[in-house]
């Protein structure tokens, strides 16, 4: 194996977030400034690293980097275009929750703790999204699970506790049968690295069984994540961690690896045609649209708003895993550019909740009449993700919406596309009484329920609380008016599909 | 081959010179010493027999040494093979970690340890390496006294189970040896190699191997017979539940492979192979739930130890059912890989009993907070016994899971593997979240001692490491014998 | 029957008795006692198969010339243990036992 | 007809006894039966023409074994009245180990494969090799020096079981220390042996050192050797410890433990030599492997006399240090 800058920088990436998170665990509490340039350092190492690999994919180049590990099943790390784009995402929107979670946790314990597994995690999501073969992914995903957990249970107050356990049951679980699934497909065809359009074609007919049975376990394994139903219920009750982790883990880094997972399984393992000649995207077509309207339905019912958003998450993140299984070149892009878009957009919404809470005190959707007027910029923000999940154009979940629209008429699969009206509709029910609540209602007489300020601040909360949702609102506008260009999220989502159906 | 010889004869010099020294280990300064020179030792030893294993690997064959020169079966025999090689390396490097947490840890071991644990180091070796079976009788019981010498060490707590542990060990032998003596009977001969040629399917045989084969279950405390180990393993002292976890017990399976796959003609292996197979998914599914339910931490460890050799009778079962050699390297990999963890876990079991002043894993309530490196280790190790990737205990799963995955008739015993796997998840995990409680801490008693609990953490990383061997491994063990 | 199948079977039988002592007593006295016989039946076993060869054949008698060294020692250390315990149990006026066990060990 | 009667009064008193042993309602009752049964047993292994086993079971199985049982059930402060089973209790065992035994037999003893069909290829060459072996005895020589491993480990497990035993007599025992807790169980109690013992100790004990060291030096030529010897001694030892006539054996002074530690020592170093500069491991040079064999089994008995009278007679005094 020959060490060149091109097989290097995949790991350069990974290793951007991981050293410094394992430094982290070594810093004593008091050691801020430390702290925060370890952290800050990697995010812009991380990101200038993966602004090289963008440029290089864009022009062709391959990173690819290797390892033995088992017999004919190697670790492979390979930036590939769909990678980069879960990577880059990633990448930049931890940028946004590390500013956000140093003003967040303030002057709390444990913070070298927590610093250290949030970097830990985001190595996970990326080594995931680099994962060249299903046997790296499976090692990755695992150690998502286990890095994420000390987050989930970071409080450590006995509600967080259950909590852990219930993520743990589920998350441990579905990994014991991912791994399942993919000893299943190795024991038949060895583990091959990922490639566009799948490397069980010529197996189809003699394995049928076995290659079933493996696509759900796997489907299963990645379930869990991906929130589809029945698997979701650790989600909601996750909730109880901290706000950065509800929001970049929650909302991105944990359910997106799900369904980045199935995106991988489906299109580079399996292949669009093995999959649909197995019958095995109609299942899951039905499984993603009943999580769609289930997770509606159900975010309805909430009244605390971090249980809505979490219940909102399960329902957009089964949009992905619907715009795969709809089998057709515009569902995909609609898939795979809503990995992006709803990332930028429930980052947003989970940024202003946690602002709420800390700054107002706000957990309640009653507790929100006139939060416009005490923080008109981040309600502003938490309007542009409200109204971006419902559709509204120009914001980028419209994009996404159109295309799965467009992509369910184009697999004449009318249904779905009824489906995707209809939840919109819910989302609109469930979203659009927050933002008149937050505007037009008069702020409660008797005050906030628990207002705190900060020394010398000088906004509506703490600068580094503030920052991150107006960037990250500010990104999913971008990404919907830019969605021309070749570096929107759209345009790239159109690169990687031109090669998965060979367009 | 002198390699293997020089990783022998240095325990059991040192056991002597300990012995005739007789100094007594009181003071910081003579542990030092005491320590040091078993660090050195069996910094020897693991070097010596990493050479031993580079030889073994180089040749196609097996080499075998006749002890005094003489042939034809008149002469106990020597036998060096990867998997030996492997053994006599492994046992070297647990040695050494004891060793290093003996003398390093503030809380230590017990004075007399030195010299047992070296006793325990040579019968280890000396049993790795035979081909005898009437050699493999004598080495098994000096295996099991220094066992239970070791155990008494904890003092007049640890007698009972100790004398337990004792009888139930010697009838043990008792028994093998009985067998022992049938096969000579039958055969005429003692040597391992010599009599594959020879064996046939008879009663007698069959007598002698089921005679043998229950003798070593008992004492490899193979589910049902595991009844004594968790009072033993979880008495003793912290360094030595390590020991008797990681490599007393194992050297029973290594016998009981050695017969059903070397002596026993292949038809009679084949029809006990599921036998052992439905044995080892019992052991972890009672053992998993046993260590579920007991309120002790150590005890929880001692019953991991059940059920975790259950996957290591699994994969000797399906080895032997489908006589198919890749399952040896699934199963010397739970040996090794579960060794490495299961120091790991007692080292940094007997940390947090000591700093939090109690032995039930209620007391664990914020072990993050109040001894977070040793809790650290034992998640860490933890992970290794669920079989998270790319842990040790992974390796060998993958290993066992895809023979098994391959046939579809196969299937049921992959449930067998699942559900080992969910309980194993359970109860390390019931012990982690515990752990990670801020709301009801358990303060400590006494300021946590920060070596020992690095020290805990070493084999827990060994045992990930592993991973980057993984391929090597699987293929040296993989090659059979 | 020749004396040396005779034998053997006598062997058998002390053993059989050993391990039935073994399993169903509850001294450990007794329970040592009750090996001790089995170690002898598996003795009378080797030296009844030795009869088989003339003259007797040295190994098998070798091999129990060994176990009963090895016997002797595993028993001394057996019944030091077992009268050491009962000792330490006479002698339990004071708690201690000098190991782990705070207040914290009580159930809560 | 007189070897069959032979055979089976021994057969029946071995039996009975050893169910005797077991289950007899007094335990003392119980070691006495046992001491008998090791002293039948000794009997039975001279009439199956072992008389290298029968040398050692009289010394060892029913010697040594004897003196540690009452040993330690002096320790029992009353004979504890076990629950006994009365002999209708006893009826299914019994049966159950008949049809047990009956099977065994029938799998070993009949058919074509039974073993007494059989023909152990090792005796010929045991008998084939014996001259160059450096011994004329050939159970000498497979213990000295075919299977010589397996008698250099049996010295370890020696040591080992000394070691186990010395552990659990820690140093500063706080019983000792404080003085008030002493009992029987404690310290032997010192009452005057009974005199005729006394008188005949005098006389015996040297016969029994005599005896040893013939075994020893026999060994090589005829029954006896290293084990055999060094039993007698520790027995002897054991009975001069009894009537109060010998110097304590303390762990404490160093001669007792070179003593102890030689033999295996001894077998080590030359295992190791012999793989270093010889042909291999425990292979003894040819000329010369007498001399090294005699000198090894001298120091072995020295050794295994030393250990073994140290395990049966030893109190906590010996091992403290």
């Amino acid at each position: 194996m020959q060490l060149s800058w091109s097989s290097l920088l995949p790991v350069f990436i990974l290793l951007s977030s991981m050293i410094p998170g394992l430094l982290i665990f070594a810093v004593r509490e008091e050691q801020v400034s430390l702290r925060t340039t370890l952290n800050l350092t990697g995010v812009v190492l991380k990101l200038f690293f993966v602004g090289l690999m963008l440029y290089g994919v864009s022009r062709g180049q391959d990173f690819r980097f290797a390892l033995p590990f088992l017999p004919n099943a190697p670790l492979v790390l390979h930036g590939d275009a769909l990678s980069l784009q879960f990577v880059t995402l990633s990448s930049v929107l931890w940028l946004a929750t590390t500013i956000y979670a140093i003003g967040y946790l303030g002057k709390a314990q444990l913070r070298s703790r927590f610093f250290a597994y949030f970097s830990l995690c985001i190595s996970a999501t990326v080594g995931l999204a680099l994962a060249g073969n299903l046997i790296t992914f499976l090692l990755f995903y695992e150690l998502l699970t286990l890095a994420t957990f000390p987050l989930v249970v970071h409080r450590g107050t006995p509600e967080s506790l259950r909590a852990g356990r219930i993520y743990l049951a589920y998350t441990i679980g579905g990994g014991t049968m991912l791994m399942l699934g993919v000893a299943l497909l190795h024991s038949l065809a060895n583990t091959q690295e990922f490639i566009a359009g799948g490397y069980l074609s010529d197996m189809a007919e003699a394995h049928d069984v076995g290659l079933r049975v493996a696509f759900v376990l796997m489907i299963l394994g990645l379930g869990v994540k991906a929130a589809l139903i029945p698997l979701h219920s650790w989600l909601p009750q996750a909730m109880v961690a901290p706000a950065p982790v509800s929001a970049l883990l929650h909302a991105v880094a944990v359910v997106k690896a799900g369904a980045f997972g199935i995106i991988r399984v489906v299109y580079d393992v399996y292949g669009v045609e093995t999959s649909t000649n197995l019958s095995l995207t109609q299942p899951l077509l039905w499984l993603a649209a009943a999580t769609i309207l289930y997770g509606s339905v159900r975010a309805l019912q909430q009244q605390d708003l971090k249980k809505r958003l979490a219940y909102s998450t399960v329902s957009q993140v089964s949009y992905i895993t619907l715009g795969v299984a709809l089998v057709g070149p515009l569902a995909a892009i609609g898939g795979i550019v809503h990995l992006m878009h709803q990332g930028l957009m429930k980052i947003t919404l989970f940024f202003c909740a946690g602002n709420f809470s800390a700054t107002l005190g706000v957990h309640k959707i009653q507790e929100m009449d006139g939060l416009g007027n005490r923080m008109p910029m981040t309600m502003a923000a938490f309007t542009i993700g409200a109204l971006g999940m419902i559709g509204v154009p120009p914001i980028a979940g419209f994009i996404s919406k159109w295309y799965l629209g467009a992509g369910a008429l184009q697999s004449d699969a009318m249904w779905a596309l009824l489906v995707i009206m209809v939840s919109s509709l819910l989302n609109a029910a469930y979203f659009l009484p927050l933002v008149y609540r937050g505007w037009f209602c008069a702020s409660p007489q008797q005050g906030w329920p628990a207002e705190q300020s900060w020394p010398g601040q000088r906004f509506e909360t703490h600068w580094m609380l503030l920052l991150p949702p107006l960037f990250t609102a500010l990104l999913s506008i971008l990404a919907g008016i830019f969605a021309g260009s070749f570096f929107s999220p759209l345009g790239w989502s159109q690169f990687i599909v031109a090669r998965e159906f060979s367009l | 081959m002198n390699y293997a010889l020089v990783s022998v004869a240095l325990p059991m010099i040192t056991v002597v010179l300990l012995f005739l020294v007789a100094a007594p280990v009181y003071s910081r300064l003579q542990t030092l010493v005491t320590g040091g020179l078993v660090i050195i030792i069996t910094v020897i030893s693991l070097s010596t027999s990493w050479l031993a294993l580079l030889e073994a690997a180089a040749q196609s064959t097996t080499s075998y040494l006749a002890i005094g020169g003489w042939e034809d079966g008149l002469a106990i025999r020597f036998r060096l093979t990867p998997v030996v090689a492997l053994m006599l390396t492994f046992t070297a490097l647990i040695h050494l970690l004891l060793a290093l947490y003996g003398t390093f840890s503030r809380h230590g071991v017990p004075k007399d340890y030195w010299s047992l644990s070296c006793f325990l180091h040579g019968s280890l070796a000396a049993l790795w390496l035979s081909a005898d079976l009437f050699n493999l009788y004598v080495t098994l019981e000096l295996l099991s006294l220094s066992a239970v010498a070791l155990v008494a060490l904890a003092g007049p707590g640890a007698w009972k189970p100790a004398a337990d542990y004792l009888l139930l060990s010697l009838a043990a032998s008792l028994c093998y040896l009985f067998g022992v003596a049938l096969i000579y009977g039958r055969y005429g001969l003692l040597d391992i190699a010599m009599l594959t040629v020879v064996v046939n399917d008879d009663l007698i045989t069959r007598l002698a191997l089921l005679l043998m084969t229950a003798g070593l279950m008992l004492k490899a405390a193979l589910w049902p017979l595991h009844l004594w180990l968790p009072a033993a393993h979880a008495s003793a002292p912290t360094a030595v539940s390590a020991l008797l976890s990681a490599l007393v017990v194992k050297a029973p399976l290594f016998i009981l492979w050695v017969l059903w796959s070397q002596v026993a003609p292949p038809v009679m292996a084949q029809q006990i192979g599921p036998v052992f197979a439905l044995i080892g998914i019992l052991a972890l599914v009672f053992g998993g739930f046993s260590a579920m339910r007991t309120p002790y931490l150590k005890v929880l460890v001692a019953y991991s130890t059940v059920a975790q050799l259950g996957y290591a009778l699994m994969a000797l079962g399906l080895l032997l059912a489908w006589q198919q050699p890749e399952m040896n390297s699934a199963l010397w990999l739970f040996v090794i890989a579960h060794g490495l963890a299961k120091t790991s876990l007692f080292l940094a079991a007997g940390q947090m009993q000591t700093t939090l002043g109690t032995k039930r894993i209620s007391g664990l309530r914020g072990a993050t907070q109040t001894t977070p490196i040793a809790m650290f280790a034992f998640a860490v190790a933890g992970g290794s016994l669920i079989g998270l990737p790319p842990s040790g205990g992974f390796l060998a799963k993958w290993v066992l899971l895809e023979p098994l995955l391959s046939q579809p008739q196969n299937w049921p015993w992959v449930l067998g593997i699942l559900l080992g796997t969910l309980v194993s998840a359970a109860y390390i995990f019931r012990l982690v979240v515990m752990a990670f409680d801020r709301a009801r801490i358990n303060p400590p008693d006494i300021s946590s001692d920060h070596v020992g609990q690095w020290l805990a953490l070493v084999p827990a990383v060994l045992v990930w490491g592993m991973a980057l061997a993984g391929e090597q491994l699987i293929q040296l063990l993989g090659e059979g014998i | 029957m020749n004396s040396g199948a005779f034998y053997l079977s006598v062997g058998m039988a002390v053993f059989l008795i050993g391990l039935h002592g073994l399993l169903v007593l509850q001294d450990n006295l007794r329970r040592v006692i009750a090996v001790n016989l089995m170690g002898a039946g598996v003795f009378l076993v080797l030296v009844a198969l030795a009869t088989r060869t003339d003259p007797v054949d040295p190994v098998l008698q070798a091999l129990a010339v060994t176990g009963l060294v090895v016997a002797i020692s595993a028993t001394a250390f057996a019944l030091r243990l077992v009268s050491a315990r009962i000792r330490h149990q006479q002698h339990k006026t004071k708690p201690d036992d000098g190991r782990l066990s705070s207040h914290k060990d009580k159930p809560r | 007809m007189a070897e069959l009667v032979l055979d089976i009064t021994l057969a029946v008193l071995l039996l009975s006894m050893a169910w005797g042993a077991l289950h007899a309602p007094i335990i003392n009752n119980g070691i006495g039966l046992f001491v008998a049964f090791g002293i039948v047993l000794a009997l039975t292994w001279a009439r199956l023409g072992a008389p290298d086993l029968a040398l050692a079971e009289a010394a060892i199985g029913a010697g040594l074994t004897g003196v540690l049982l009452l040993h330690a059930a002096r320790a029992i402060p009353v004979p504890t009245a076990t629950t006994v089973m009365r002999p209708l209790q006893m009826m299914p065992s019994i049966l159950l180990i008949l049809l047990v035994l009956g099977l065994l037999t029938v799998i070993t003893s009949s058919g074509p494969d039974s073993v007494f069909q059989q023909t152990p290829p090792l005796p010929d060459l045991v008998e084939e090799r014996i001259a160059d072996s450096g011994v004329e005895h050939p159970v000498t020589a497979v213990l000295m020096n075919f299977r010589a491993w397996d008698t250099l480990l049996e010295l370890f497990v020696l040591l080992l079981a000394l070691f186990g035993v010395r552990q659990l007599f820690p140093g500063q025992r706080v019983i000792t220390r404080t003085g008030t807790q002493l009992s029987a169980a404690d310290k032997p109690v010192k009452v005057q042996p009974w005199p005729p013992l006394m008188a005949w100790m005098g006389v015996l004990a040297p016969l029994l050192v005599l005896t040893g060291g013939y075994l020893l030096w026999h060994g090589s030529t005829a029954p006896g050797g290293a084990f055999q010897a060094g039993a007698i001694l520790a027995a002897a030892a054991a009975v001069l410890h009894l009537i109060q006539n010998l110097p304590a054996l303390r762990w404490s002074l160093w001669p007792v433990r070179a003593l102890i530690c030689g033999g295996a020592l001894l077998f080590l170093v030359v295992a190791i030599s012999t793989a270093w500069l010889g042909a291999g491991w425990l292979h003894y040079p040819q000329p010369g492997n007498k001399l090294l064999i005699v000198t090894i089994e001298v120091i072995a008995t020295l050794s295994i006399a030393v250990t073994l009278a140290l395990l049966v007679t030893g109190d906590s005094d010996d091992f403290t240090r």
